[in-house]
Formats: C-alpha cells, sequence, structure tokens
C-alpha cells in the first residue's frame, strides 16, 4: 500500500513537472510580448525592456522555467533581473516558497492574490458539490427505484433540460429574477466564515453553488440511475434480498454502497476540475475567485497569474487523482489489499 | 422406498407460473411446475440455462415481487400459501423459514462488507438479539461449516477467502437462522471439482442436522445423484420429467434426459463412454417451439408416429414403469429405446446393470 | 501605467455639468443641487462600485469619480473648485488649504501658496509646508508613485538627464534632492514653486488633480501605501481599505469645519460606505427596484442601455448629466490618404452609433474632440454635421481619389461589451456602404497596448478623453502632439501617427502664451487643423445616467465631474 | 462492474427483476446486429423525436446561409426604426411581427430570428468540426495505444493524463490572445471570424481527446484478442491494414454514441467561451454570443433572452437523448 501510494505521488510529481513546462511553452510560444503587456500603456521601450528583465523574460523559456521551479522549491524574488534588485533595493519583493510568480500588473504576488481568491472558488466549489451530490444522488436513487414511471421520465428529463442552458443563463436568471426583482432570496454577496459566520457564509454561496450545481446534476442524476439500476442486479442484492433484509435496507446498505464509490470518486475529479465552471459562475454573481482572477488576468494577459493558476488548478487535478486512488483503496476492500 | 406425494409435504408447489409480459410479447419463464418435497428430503431440478428452474426458486423465495413478473398457481410452506402473504409477511420469512445459496459466492456477497458483518445482519433480521450475541451465532456457524480459526476469519472480506471458504460462508449464512427450506442454486458451479465433493457433504451433514428440505438447482446430474431424493427436470419453463433420484437416474425416459444423462462425463472413467451433447440450442421462451418444446432438437422424434411432436404438448403423465414416475413425452416405448439405443452409446458397461436393475425396480413397484 | 480609459476619465473638474432635465419630463430636480445644503446630518451612505478603486493614494488617483471623492472626504488641496453648478463659477478655483487661490510672479512661472493655520491631519497634527513640498515630491518616483498625474515631471524647474527625464528621482533616493529644493521651497507656512515654463493656468490643474496633496513623510510607505488613507478631510478610513471590498468612512475629529472656507463638505452622513464587488448589472437592478439594502445608496456605475427604458421612469429618483468626456475615431494617417479619411468621416453614421448604444440618453452628438464645458470649445466645421453619414458623397470621394474599391479597412474597437459590438457593427454598416470593406476588430486583452503600437495594422481606431482641467490645452495637445507622442516603440496618445507642423507650432503657440485667451485663440486654430487633416473623428459626447436609492438626497456637480458629489449628498431617515 | 460481465456466463435465467436480455437474444438471433440496434432505436419513441429534432436542426443549419443570400434571413441589417427612444424594440414580447417572428434586437433593431439561425448554423459546424477533430485524435492514438501496448500505450496514457489535468475552460481562455496571434501572424489564418472559429475548434479539440482514446484504447483491448484479429494476423495483414480494415470497423458503434454525446457539450462549451468572449465575435451570430448580448435584457425583453437559451438547450437535450437511445440500441447492456 505504501509503495502503491508512493508510485502513485513520484508520478503526479513527474506529471505537474511536465504541465508546467508545457504551460510554459505555450505561453511563451506566441509571439505576443509579455513583456508589453506587463509593462502596460505608456510604455516607454525603456521601461518595457526594464518590466522583460524584472520578470525575467528575457531569458530563454527554459530558463524561466527552471527558475520558475526553483521559486516555488525556495522562494524568489523580484525584480528577476539582479542588476535591478541592486539599482533599487527598496522595491526588491521576496516571494517566498512555494512561489507561483509576481504580476507587475497587480503589483502583488501570484502567491497573495491566489491565496485571496482561492477561499472563494473554493467554498463555491465545496456548496456545489455538496448540492450536486446531495440532489444528485437522492433524484438518481428516485428515478432508479421508480424505474420507466412517469416519475423516472420526468427525473432525467428535467434535470437533462436543466443541465442543456447555459450556466450562465441559468445563473443570469437566478440573480435577475430570484435576488433583484422579486427579492425573494437575497443578493449573493461573497462573505468568509471569519466576517459573517458559517451562516452568511453558506446563505452567500447558495446561488451560485446552485448554477454550478446544475453543470453537473443532471450527470449524477443519470450516472446514479444507472448505477443503482446496475447494482440492483447484483448478485449481492438479491442475496441481501433472500436474507429478508428490508427493502430500504436493501437499497441502502446493500444496493447504494456499491452505486455510490465510483460516484464518490468522480465527483472528487469533479470537485478539482470545478475551475471551468467557477469562471462563469464568479463572474455572473461577481465573486473574487480563481475563475474572476483568471478572467481578469486574461483580459489583461497578465501571464504570472494565468501560468499560477493554471498550475495551481492543474496541480488540484493531479492531486485529487491521487487522493482519489488512494481513497478508493480505502472504500473499496478488494483494492486495499489486493 | 418411493416418495410420492402427500399431503404432509413442508413445501407444495403446484401448478405454478411465472410470465414475464415484455415488450415483444409474454416470456414463459415457469409454466405450470408443481412438486413435494417433505423436511429433510432433497429435491434436485436439473435443466439447461434458460430452462425456468432459478426463476422458479427465486419465485418460491418471493423475489418477483417489485418486477413485472406475473404469477400463479400455490406455493404452500407448511400450508401457508407464499403467493398470498403480504409482501412484509413474505419478507420475514426470507432467510428464516427459506434460504437461498447462490451459485457464485463472490458475487453473491458484498464485497464492502465483513464476512461477519454479513453473518451478523443476516441473523439479526430475524432475531431481535444484540450485535455480541449474533456475532457468537456468525462463528458458531462458521465453525460449523468448517471455517478453521471462524473468530479470526469473521473479521475478513469475501475476497479474502478461498473459493469454497466462502460457498461454506454462504452456506452458513443460508443457514443461520435454522430454515426449514434451503434452496441451494448451483451450489458447486463454481467450485474445483475437489472442493466441490466437499461442499456437497457438507449440505449433507447440515440437512441431515437441521432436517430442512433442500432444493438443489443444478445442470449437473452428477451433484444429483449424490444428492437428491428427488429428481424434477425441467425444459423451457416445464417439468419433463419428475421422480425418485435414482429412478430417474437409471430408467429416464424422456429423450431431453437422455440428452443430460449423456452429456455428463463418466466419474467412473469409462473409456468407451461417449460424450453426446444435446444439439441446438435451448427454445426461446417467448415463442416456445410448439407442442413439445423438445421436438427441435430431439433425436427421437421419428418415434412417434405422425407430427404429434410438433403439434400437441405431451401432458404430464406415469411413466412405463409406473409408481412415482411422471414424464411428458409422446415415445410409447421409452424404457426400451433408452435401453437399446441410448446406453450402449453412452455407458456401454451399464447396459446390463442397469437393465437388471430395472427389473427389479419394475417388480418391485408392481 | 495609468490606463487611458482611467485617465480620460479624470476629467476636468472645470467640466460643465449641464443637469439637464431628464428628456422624459420628471423634472423635479429643480431645486438646484448646489444648494442642498439643506440637507440633514447622520446616518449611512453607501456607495456602490462595480470595480475596484485602483489607488487611493492621493498622488495616484487619476480617475475622476475618485478625485471628486475624495476631495469631498479625506483628501483636501490647496484649492479647489466649488459645488456650483454655474459653469464660470464651477470654474473657478476656490482656497482650501491654502490662505488664497495663489499668487503667480515672472509670467506665471512662480507660484506661492501660504497654508492656513489650524488645519490637521486625522492624528492631530498640523499641515505643515513640508508635508506639501513633500506631496509634491512623490510624483518624481515614477517607478514607485504610478499612475497619478505627471505634469510637475515636466515643468518644475529641475534639471533634466540624458534620458530628458528630471535628474530628480523622488523621495526614496537621494538623487537630485537638492535640484528639487531649489525648485520647491518652503518658508514658514509659505510654498513657493518654480517652473520652468509659464504655467498661467495652474491653480485649475491643482484644483482638478490631487498631484500637490500634501503628504506626511513619516508615514510614506511608498508602494506600500497605495490603498492607504490619512485623512485631513471631514472623514477618515475606518480600518483598513479592501482592494476587492471597499472601506468606511468616519467621521474625523481634528477636522475642524471652521478652517474649511469652501461649501464643499458638509459631510451629511455620519458614515459612508463604499462597497465594491457587484456587477454594474445588479448595481443597476438593485437601484432601480429600490431594494432595500440599497435605499440609501449612490454608485459610480451608470445606468447601462438595458435598464434605461426603466431608470428614466424613476422620478426624482433618476438624473441624467452630460459628461466632460468625448469619444472619437482616429484614422491612422499611416494607412489611411486624406481622401480616405474625409470619405470615412463623411460616411460615420453617428446616429446609428448612438442609437447602438442606448439612444438619446446616453449620447449628444459631439463635433469637436474639445467638449463644449472646456473653455474655448467651438465646433469643427467638417464635422458640424455628421448625422446618419452621407455613404453616397463618400463613395464619391472614394471614387475622386482613384483608390481600389471596396477599401478594405480593419476597424478596431474596445470590444468588451456588447453594446460596443453593436455600435461598431452599426458604423460598418454605412462604411461599407459607402465603399469599404471593413473589419472589426474588437479587442479586450490591453486594448491601448495594441492601438499604441506603431506598426499597428489597423486603420481606424475608437478612443475616448476628457480635460485633464478646464483647458484645450489638456485635450487636443496631449492626444496629437507627435513629439510629445511618437516614439520607435509607442505612439503613446496619438492612436493615428498623426505629425503635422503646422498642429505642433500652434500648440508652442499656446503653451507660450501669456494670458489664457491668447492660449485659446491659438488652441481653436489648432482644432481647425485637425478637422482639416481629418485626425479624428469626433462621435458623442457621454451622457451619465444616475440612479439612487429612495432615502438619498442625491446632487451631481462639475466640480465632482458628473459623479454623485459626497460634499452635498444626505441621507433620510 | 462486474455486473455485466457475471450476467453475460451466468446459467440462469434473467433475473426477475432485470431484463431478460438474454431471451431477445435468443429471440432475435439470426439478424445483423446493426439491424437489431435499427429495430430497438425505432422503437424508442424518445429518441426518435430527438433524431428528428436533430435533423431538422441540421438540415436547418445547412439552409441559413442560402436564406440569408436569398435575404430571407437578415442578421446583420440594422432596423432602428423599429425600436424607441430607450433603444428597446417598439411593441410587445420584444418586438415580434410577421417579418420579425421573434422580434428584434435592442439597439440595432436586427432580425432576433435570423441571427439565432444563422447563429445555430455557426455553433453547430463549430461544435461539429471540433468533435470530429477531436474524434479523430482520439481514435487514432486510441487505436495505436491499444494495439500497440507497452512504451507507446503508457506514453499515450501519460498524454492522457497530462491533458486531462490542464484546466481546460481556463486554458482556452488564457491562451486566446497569443494563440489568436499565432493563426494569424504565423499560420496565416484570415483575422476575425475564421481565425475565432479556428482557434476554438482547434483547442477544444486538443483538450477534448482524451475521454476518445481511452474509450477507443478499451475497445481495442478486447477487440484485438477476438478470433478474427489473430486471424488477420496469420494471414499477415499489415499494421495498417489492421488498424484500418480490422479494428476501424468494429468502433463505429461507440464512436457514434461518443460523438452524440461529444457535439452537445462542444455546443455547450462554445456558448460559454463566447460569454467569455472567445469565440466569433459579433456582429457575425453564434448561439453563445447572441445569448450573451440576450442575457442583458433577462427583465426587459424576455423572448429575446429566452429565445437562444432555448435552442441552445433543445439541441443538447436532443443530441443527449439521440446518445441515450443510440447507446441503448446499439449495446443494450451498458448503463441504463
Amino acid at each position: 500500500m505504501l509503495a502503491y501510494v508512493i508510485r502513485r505521488v513520484v508520478v503526479g510529481i513527474v506529471m505537474l513537472l511536465a504541465m508546467s513546462l508545457v504551460t510554459f511553452v505555450l505561453f511563451f510560444a506566441s509571439p505576443a510580448d509579455p513583456a508589453q503587456y506587463a509593462c502596460g500603456k505608456n510604455c516607454s521601450p525603456v521601461q518595457r525592456e526594464q518590466a522583460r528583465k524584472a520578470l525575467g523574460y528575457d531569458k530563454p523559456t527554459l530558463e524561466q522555467w527552471t527558475s520558475f521551479m526553483k521559486g516555488l522549491a525556495v522562494g524568489r524574488q523580484f525584480p528577476a533581473d539582479e542588476e535591478l534588485r541592486k539599482a533599487a533595493p527598496d522595491n526588491v519583493v521576496d516571494c517566498d516558497a512555494p512561489c507561483f510568480g509576481y504580476s507587475t500588473y497587480s503589483i502583488k504576488t501570484v502567491n497573495e492574490m491566489v491565496s485571496e481568491a482561492l477561499p472563494v472558488t473554493f467554498s463555491i466549489a465545496l456548496a456545489a458539490v455538496i448540492l450536486w451530490i446531495f440532489f444528485g444522488v437522492l433524484i438518481g436513487v428516485l428515478a432508479a427505484i421508480t424505474k420507466g414511471s412517469f416519475l423516472d421520465r420526468g427525473i432525467v428529463g428535467t434535470s437533462l433540460f436543466l443541465y442543456a442552458f447555459p450556466s450562465f443563463f441559468i445563473g443570469t436568471f437566478l440573480l435577475t429574477y430570484i435576488s433583484i426583482k422579486w427579492d425573494v432570496y437575497p443578493l449573493p454577496v461573497y462573505t468568509s466564515i471569519a466576517d459573517g459566520g458559517i451562516g452568511a457564509w453558506a446563505s452567500n454561496l447558495l446561488l451560485p453553488a446552485v448554477t454550478l450545481a446544475m453543470l453537473y446534476m443532471a450527470g449524477y442524476v443519470r450516472m446514479t440511475r444507472a448505477f443503482v439500476l446496475e447494482s440492483q442486479a447484483e448478485d449481492y442484492v438479491r442475496t441481501a434480498k433472500a436474507k429478508g433484509l428490508a427493502t430500504r435496507k436493501v437499497l441502502v446498505k446493500h444496493a447504494l454502497r456499491a452505486a455510490l464509490t465510483p460516484l464518490v470518486t468522480m465527483a472528487g475529479l469533479d470537485f478539482a476540475s470545478v475551475l471551468g465552471g467557477a469562471i462563469i459562475t464568479e463572474s455572473i454573481f461577481n465573486f473574487n475567485g480563481l475563475g474572476k482572477l483568471a478572467v481578469s488576468a486574461s483580459t489583461n494577459y497578465d501571464l504570472p497569474v494565468l501560468i499560477g493558476i493554471v498550475l495551481i488548478a492543474g496541480a488540484f487535478v493531479i492531486t485529487a487523482n491521487i487522493i482519489v486512488d488512494i481513497l478508493y483503496a480505502f472504500i473499496d476492500p478488494r483494492v486495499r489489499v489486493g | 422406498m418411493s416418495n410420492a406425494p402427500t399431503s404432509e409435504a413442508y413445501l407444495s408447489v403446484q401448478d405454478l407460473k411465472v410470465h414475464f409480459p415484455t415488450s415483444d410479447g409474454i416470456v414463459k419463464a415457469t409454466d405450470g411446475l408443481s412438486f413435494d418435497l417433505e423436511r429433510g428430503k432433497t429435491l434436485g431440478i436439473v435443466g439447461e440455462s434458460g430452462s425456468g428452474k432459478s426463476v422458479s426458486s427465486s419465485t418460491i423465495l418471493g423475489l418477483h415481487r417489485g418486477s413485472s413478473a406475473k404469477v400463479s398457481g400455490h406455493i404452500l410452506l407448511d400450508g401457508v400459501d407464499l403467493l398470498e402473504l403480504s409482501n412484509e409477511d413474505m419478507r420475514k420469512m426470507r432467510g428464516r423459514d427459506v434460504s437461498m445459496i447462490f451459485q457464485d459466492p463472490l458475487s453473491a456477497m458484498h464485497p464492502y462488507y465483513t464476512v461477519g458483518n454479513q453473518l451478523i445482519e443476516a441473523y439479526r433480521v430475524h432475531h431481535k438479539v444484540s450485535k455480541k450475541v449474533a456475532k457468537a451465532r456468525a462463528i458458531e456457524m462458521l465453525d460449523r461449516v468448517g471455517i478453521p480459526n471462524p473468530d479470526k476469519r469473521i473479521g475478513d472480506f469475501p475476497h479474502q477467502f478461498s473459493g469454497g471458504m466462502r460457498q461454506r460462508a454462504m452456506i452458513a449464512m443460508g443457514l443461520i437462522n435454522d430454515p426449514g427450506l434451503l434452496i441451494a442454486d448451483e451450489p458447486t458451479t463454481a467450485l474445483d471439482v475437489t472442493v466441490q465433493a466437499q461442499i456437497l457433504d457438507l449440505l449433507q451433514d447440515l440437512q441431515r442436522e437441521f432436517n430442512s428440505a433442500v432444493i438443489i438447482i443444478t445442470h449437473d446430474l452428477g451433484v444429483v445423484a449424490e444428492m437428491a431424493d428427488d429428481v424434477l427436470v425441467m425444459y423451457a419453463g416445464r417439468a419433463v420429467e419428475y421422480g425418485p433420484c435414482k429412478e430417474i437416474l437409471t430408467h429416464p425416459e424422456m429423450p431431453y434426459t437422455w440428452g443430460l444423462l449423456s452429456s455428463v462425463p463418466d466419474v467412473s472413467g469409462d473409456t468407451d463412454a461417449r460424450l453426446v451433447p444435446i444439439p441446438g440450442n435451448p427454445p426461446s421462451l417467448l415463442n416456445p417451439p410448439t407442442g413439445c418444446a423438445f421436438h427441435p432438437r430431439c433425436l427421437h422424434r421419428d418415434k412417434v408416429p405422425g407430427d404429434l411432436c410438433s403439434t400437441e404438448l405431451p401432458p404430464l403423465v406415469p411413466g412405463v414403469r409406473g409408481g412415482f414416475h411422471t414424464k411428458r413425452c409422446h415415445l410409447a416405448d421409452p424404457d426400451r429405446i433408452y435401453e437399446t439405443e441410448v446406453l450402449p452409446e453412452i455407458a456401454p458397461d451399464l447396459v446390463d446393470e442397469i437393465i437388471a436393475d430395472s427389473a427389479d425396480n419394475a417388480e418391485g413397484a408392481r | 501605467m495609468a490606463n487611458t480609459r482611467k485617465r480620460l476619465l479624470a476629467a476636468s473638474a472645470a467640466t460643465a455639468l449641464v443637469v439637464s432635465l431628464a428628456a422624459c419630463g420628471n423634472g423635479s430636480n429643480d431645486d438646484d443641487s448646489s444648494s442642498n445644503a439643506d440637507g440633514e446630518k447622520g446616518g449611512t451612505l453607501t456607495y456602490l462600485l462595480a470595480s475596484p478603486v485602483g489607488h487611493t493614494d492621493p498622488h495616484r488617483v487619476y480617475v475622476g469619480r475618485d478625485i471628486s471623492n475624495f476631495s469631498r472626504t479625506v483628501y483636501r488641496q490647496l484649492v479647489t473648485f466649488p459645488t456650483a453648478t454655474d459653469l464660470e463659477t464651477a470654474n473657478t478655483p476656490v482656497p482650501d488649504l491654502a490662505t488664497d487661490t495663489g499668487t503667480s510672479s515672472d509670467g506665471g512661472k512662480v507660484w506661492q501658496f501660504t497654508v492656513k493655520d489650524g488645519v490637521k491631519w486625522q492624528d492631530g497634527k498640523e499641515i505643515t509646508c513640508e508635508d506639501f513640498k513633500y506631496g509634491a515630491s512623490r510624483a518624481f518616483a515614477n517607478d514607485v508613485i504610478t499612475g497619478g498625474p505627471n505634469y510637475l515631471l515636466s515643468y518644475l524647474d529641475i534639471p533634466t538627464d540624458a534620458d530628458g527625464a528630471p535628474v530628480y528621482k523622488g523621495p526614496y533616493t537621494d538623487k537630485g534632492q537638492a535640484d528639487f529644493d531649489k525648485a520647491v521651497t518652503c518658508e514658514d507656512k509659505t510654498i513657493t514653486y518654480n517652473f520652468k515654463k509659464a504655467w498661467p493656468d495652474f491653480p485649475l490643474a491643482i484644483a482638478a488633480l490631487h498631484m500637490l496633496d500634501p503628504y506626511r513623510a513619516d508615514l510614506d510607505k511608498g508602494e506600500g501605501s497605495n490603498f492607504e488613507i490619512f485623512s485631513n478631510g471631514p472623514y477618515m478610513l475606518e480600518g483598513k481599505w479592501e482592494e476587492n471590498k471597499g472601506g468606511t468612512l468616519i467621521r474625523n475629529p481634528e477636522y475642524d469645519p471652521d478652517t474649511d472656507t469652501t461649501d464643499n463638505r458638509n459631510a451629511f452622513p455620519d458614515k459612508i460606505v463604499f462597497e465594491i464587488g457587484k456587477t454594474p448589472e445588479t448595481i443597476n437592478q438593485l437601484l432601480i427596484e429600490d431594494n432595500a439594502e440599497v435605499q440609501a445608496a449612490v454608485t459610480g456605475t451608470r445606468v447601462l442601455p438595458q435598464f434605461i427604458a426603466k431608470a428614466s421612469g424613476l422620478g426624482d429618483r433618476y438624473l441624467n448629466v452630460e459628461s466632460p468626456y468625448v469619444d472619437y475615431l482616429v484614422p491612422n494617417t499611416k494607412r489611411l490618404s486624406l481622401e480616405v479619411r474625409e470619405a470615412l468621416a463623411v460616411s460615420t453614421n453617428v446616429k446609428a452609433w448612438i442609437t447602438a448604444g442606448g439612444g438619446e440618453l446616453f449620447y449628444k452628438p459631439a463635433d469637436s474632440i474639445v467638449n463644449p464645458v472646456v473653455p474655448g470649445y467651438q465646433p469643427v466645421e467638417q464635422f458640424k454635421d455628421l448625422g446618419e453619414g452621407d455613404p453616397e458623397a463618400a463613395k464619391a470621394i472614394l471614387e475622386e481619389a482613384g483608390v481600389k474599391m471596396p477599401y478594405k479597412l480593419k476597424f478596431t474597437y474596445d470590444g468588451a461589451s456588447e453594446t460596443a459590438d453593436k455600435q461598431s457593427a452599426a458604423l460598418k454598416e454605412t462604411w461599407d456602404k459607402a465603399g469599404f470593406d471593413v473589419t472589426l476588430n474588437p479587442l479586450t486583452d490591453a486594448y491601448y497596448p495594441t492601438i499604441q503600437d506603431p506598426n499597428a495594422d489597423s486603420d481606424v481606431t475608437w478612443a475616448g478623453w476628457g480635460a485633464d482641467w478646464p483647458s484645450a490645452l489638456t485635450v487636443t495637445a496631449p492626444l496629437f502632439d507627435s513629439r510629445i507622442n511618437l516614439t520607435p516603440s509607442s505612439n503613446n496618445q496619438d492612436y493615428g501617427n498623426y505629425k503635422s507642423d503646422e498642429f505642433n507650432s500652434l500648440v508652442d503657440e499656446a503653451q507660450a502664451a501669456g494670458t489664457l485667451e491668447e492660449q485659446t485663440a491659438a488652441l481653436q486654430k489648432a482644432d481647425a487643423v485637425l478637422g482639416k487633416d481629418y485626425a479624428y473623428v469626433p462621435l458623442e459626447i457621454s451622457l451619465f445616467n444616475w440612479v439612487h436609492g429612495s432615502k438619498v438626497n442625491f446632487a451631481t456637480t462639475p466640480a465632482s465631474n458628473g459623479f454623485p458629489d459626497l460634499g452635498l449628498i444626505s441621507v433620510t431617515k | 462492474m462486474t455486473a455485466t460481465a457475471s450476467n453475460l456466463e451466468s446459467e440462469s435465467l434473467p433475473d426477475p427483476t432485470g431484463h431478460p436480455d438474454e431471451l431477445d437474444r435468443a429471440k432475435i438471433a439470426g439478424k445483423s446486429p446493426t439491424k437489431l440496434a435499427m429495430e430497438r432505436f425505432r422503437k424508442d419513441k424518445l429518441s426518435m423525436v430527438s433524431f428528428i429534432i436533430v435533423v431538422l436542426y441540421l438540415v436547418g443549419g445547412i439552409l441559413a446561409p442560402f436564406l440569408v443570400s436569398f435575404g430571407f434571413l437578415d442578421p446583420r441589417g440594422y432596423n432602428q426604426d423599429l425600436l424607441n427612444k430607450f433603444t428597446l424594440p417598439e411593441g410587445s414580447f420584444g418586438g415580434m411581427s410577421w417579418s420579425h417572428p421573434l422580434g428584434v434586437e435592442p439597439g440595432t433593431g436586427r432580425d432576433v430570428m435570423s441571427r439565432v439561425w444563422l447563429g445555430t448554423t455557426l455553433s453547430l459546424t463549430i461544435a461539429l468540426i471540433a468533435s470530429l477533430l477531436a474524434m479523430a485524435i482520439g481514435t487514432v492514438l486510441g487505436i495505436i495505444a491499444g494495439f500497440t501496448g507497452g512504451m507507446t500505450d503508457s506514453v499515450i496514457g501519460r498524454l492522457i493524463d497530462l491533458t486531462l489535468s490542464f484546466p481546460s475552460t481556463l486554458m482556452l481562455l488564457a491562451l486566446s490572445a497569443p494563440m489568436y496571434e499565432v493563426l494569424t501572424k504565423n499560420v496565416h489564418v484570415p483575422e476575425g471570424d475564421v481565425a475565432w472559429a479556428t482557434y476554438v475548434v482547434v483547442f477544444l479539440a486538443i483538450f477534448g481527446w482524451p475521454p476518445i482514446a481511452r474509450l477507443i484504447r478499451g475497445q481495442v483491448l478486447s477487440i484485438r484478442e477476438r478470433e478474427f484479429v489473430h486471424a488477420a494476423t496469420l494471414f499477415g495483414a499489415s499494421r495498417r491494414r489492421m488498424y484500418f480494415k480490422e479494428i476501424l470497423p468494429n468502433l463505429w458503434a461507440p464512436l457514434l454514441v461518443s460523438f452524440t454525446l461529444l457535439l452537445p457539450a462542444y455546443i455547450s462549451a462554445e456558448a460559454a467561451l463566447s460569454y467569455l468572449g472567445v469565440s466569433i465575435k459579433p456582429p457575425t451570430p453564434t448561439l453563445g454570443n447572441v445569448l450573451r448580448d440576450s442575457l442583458n435584457y433577462a427583465e426587459f425583453d424576455f423572448v429575446y433572452f429566452f429565445s437562444p437559451a432555448f435552442v441552445i438547450a433543445l439541441i443538447v437535450v436532443c443530441f443527449n437523448l439521440l446518445g441515450d437511445g443510440l447507446r441503448d440500441a446499439l449495446d443494450p447492456k451498458s448503463g441504463r
């Protein structure tokens, strides 16, 4: 087991390295001059060259990548160029490990920006994952046990339709009508637990989380339904019935238990890769999470931030994969020992 | 010697029909099945896949409930008609009065729960006892079925058991509530030959000990020969031959049964014996062949005058040797055909022995 | 590094603001907004902002809305513009922290101000002349104090180095300190600024911008002070300013209204909460619906076109005012000949552009790049009635010029909104009819860096501008003087590569002028040259539509750049 | 899931609670699998309805450009005279009329039906080409991985993992500026609509192929063990021949199903990217960019707000149902 975990982690690290390298190549292979963007408007050639040096864009891509990697491991200082640091020692920014870079556009380290945004995205994602798993499974089970009935068709059809409407349409609808025009649910404004307690935190997350959850829920309804139907046909479920267990216990303890395992692991992966959906949700509800940070960074072509977010998002996915694999071993005893 | 049906039978199945309506028509999985079984006795139900044997036994357990199956007839267990029980009452009987062991113990036991957990659960469904008591009972049962170190193995998961061990655990689970009727659905199919024998021995031991009625479902006549008191051969949802084990094995009167017999490898190692498979495929239950369902595959239908085989369903009638032995076949002299045409082919050594024996039996019956 | 969009919004306080009665006739705003001094004290006012404020550091603020908000609450100036709505009064600076509006000598090259007695910082310390001097020095650290106006760098009498930059590098290094000490001197409470060239409208400039605000050297953290607010006005910051959330202003006990001779700082609400974090759509909708949470709120976000029908029917909760900004098109003179530029201008459908942008409540056609509220404005002959454009006439011009038709044209615009897309497509419709083949090139990523590229392959670009202070010198000169704009790597504000010796010499004439009248005359001639050369095509003057909560006594003035004037606004119970 | 496998090998009749598949199989033994699937599919009403709607969409999509050139649809023409002072459409329901059945667009007076219709064409085209590209990449790599095995297989496996670990929406957003420049300046794709469409198609496919490759690899692994492939090997078939003649024909069913599920996902993705400003830009309509504008009028012009969203939702639902139906028909044991 330990060997397996170690092997998994090593593969994950290699994967991250590869991913970061690909990211660097993708972004720096383009003809767009990142220094021009970093320097902004009214940028004289001198200033632009200075910006280029400050961010280390004057170096070859591979060298930039190695210094980035080094920064991740031991931290680094900005401006990246040593002469520039000597010239204005007061302006040197220390970026502690793991350093994801420095944004001249926002005059902050990427770490700072990400650590402000991450809790927001994490909160939305968490609330959404809870919603979509809870309702997805509940509705999926309901559909499975009423298989073929009107209810079953209705449930599957509705969830599919809700999924099919673009999430920004649903989000806009919720915001415009539910929150503002009809004023039936307060307008969501992100409130951290520290600021407003768990209640305020959760209630403000509801609408964004619903919007995000819609993207996934239909899938989970359908998967749950399929898995439950499948596991209901399993021999061990027949055994459980033959024992004389009550229908509900057969369903919950025997059929669901097996059906939910793949769902839970899938939810883990979806949770890790939720960023794509969060970009839209956060834009609609104006939550300053990673998604919105990504949008504004992309509008300004704020390269250090973009690279930082891409890598962090990738690291989440890779980590989640490892965790899920290991978790699977704990959930399914067959894998655990085998 | 004979097992003539009596009114005291513990289990009495009468004219059981299990039909599944599908979009393509009605599938008659079981179509008019009747048999009786006493406590302490074993009935072997034999047939190919799709002959309706598993469906019938599942129906006895009431496992068809909640599906689209249409069931009619009577299943009397200790005088109670199981088909008339409410779902809840039926549930209470399951596992307590009737229990079942399945073919593949690996898939029949839940992979996520320990063997002990599953045994304890089975016991506690029907006994209001603490977990501790139930656990003791589970260990006792595991011990009884011959699992070494039961107090340790009880915490293991099914996949940690060997195939034979798993089936023993399955049996322990089936018998933990001391049921009056145990249905064993192909209990040894998934096991090694050596383990098969052990399991069958175990079942026999336990049957003696618990005095249960046992239905053993199999396609293996060897198993039947070893275990069963009575044998019921099923084809296309119907009983085609039914009678005492020895009688059926020695004087089968239905070509399908001959086919089954001829496809059993002879354990005694008779080198002249031929394995003769039954030609063709099992019939569709949706549109079964007209007349005798077996006729498309029957090698002997030319011995029946006219096209009786394909037009008329033969009734289940007592065989030529009389006694409690019924068959469903138009052949007029099945005994002779068996002895002269079939037997020499599949077991030349036995011809004389069986003929002699049959003479005895015939006399005894008269 | 300031972004032009911000800069153009940093328009002058001198802009007149015609409080036009809403076209739909609910002119309930008949009480002059400047005389709104009868507001009640107390309550909490919320100021909703859609996007973060870039800087709260006085020397980095350059957005019109922020300039006025901070003027009214936390940052007093030497001189400031009053809250009058009458254009002339509104454009005349009044003393604030200084005892008078300054005295000049040496033909406008030397300016002197005396700091009032008893004016204090929020910690109770007196504001000294040294604080003003230190404030002026910060602009020179243009690698640290970025984003703010940098006029001082070219005006203050400090020698330049080889690059043409002042030898003084700001207070964070010692370089050139002596030179700065000579240019700005303190004598007791009197501060003297020595300039290289005449700056006749210097008081206007410092009333319009915070560039000469005092600053406490002992509290300066350079870059780290970006979101600090150390007040000398009626309010002070409670806690910290958070970039993405805003901050709360509470009363400053050290502020003595007796030292404030302006009528600018009534400071009615007890608290002003700047709240960042809602989208413009949400802010619009909330205010229109007057939901409980926004009844005591105003916003710096204008009404969006889709909300105008509803907003304009809200009676006295709605206001339509004319802004100091002009939007215009810039033909690329490097790529388009004079005839083609003329054809382009002639076929420009301003009406369709305006309608696509929301209609007559959002824009009024412009006939010069200089806003009518800037002294010296006069219509430019060529742009007097562009109206719906005349594609036939344009076609004739193109045919006469003998260019290949359809003439390929790439129009680059800031495509951050659907409205911009519709407006640009509207122009394309008519241009195409005139014989152009227009490719629309909406940019969302870094618009300005792209259009400033001297080698950009764009033929026409969109831009907007407002005067920094009430002088055309802050409009045409920074936009079309090739000498200060065109460099090998950037066009700066001269997006169209316009280069005209005739224009440049008129700018020189204006800058050298001893009087404002002479200056204005030269600038009018300069604008006529631009018209003749089709250096730009004016589109429209933005009108601002405001909706506010029902518990707010609303006001907006020229001095608040058309945004809500926090000096006058009060909250009712 | 072991259920399917154990069911297949089960000796018993179908469980009474399950679907009597084996009975079906017995009955239908004489017909070709394709024919059977067609029969099963035709019986599924929901799938048939979806199929018809999808066909209507496709026909409509093909027709739109012609209708535009005949002047029957006019997605670009301004009709600002149909707008009121507030530049909203005159009249109720967003200015619905015989000449503008879905009303006109606020601000411009452009015909909403024309925009949605032509937008559907363009969105479908983008989604279609992107799906085909993703499937092509996925299939080729999947076959290679499955058939070659060993080192190649694990390299492709890692490539799949690597691709999947990128946040695709973010990548598409972030790379739009530089890659648009690469496309127009280095690859010389015409600027504007063509370049944007190319960007979206290529990058959707680049981030979209891994699931296909995984699926195909799995299929190939099982097919490869079957006898006919061994036979082909014995006859000395070339590797190329093996891939395309022996294996590919056996993949069409899973590929068809994946395609019908990938396409609607790409329609949604295009809409989402348009919302974020990364796709064909207005005035050329796509479903996404029409919807992006219509969202502004959620409150004031419900017809306009709802139309593009509904058109997207309907096609996404129908393609999904079609995909489900096909899967059920082609492989009745899977999923449901």
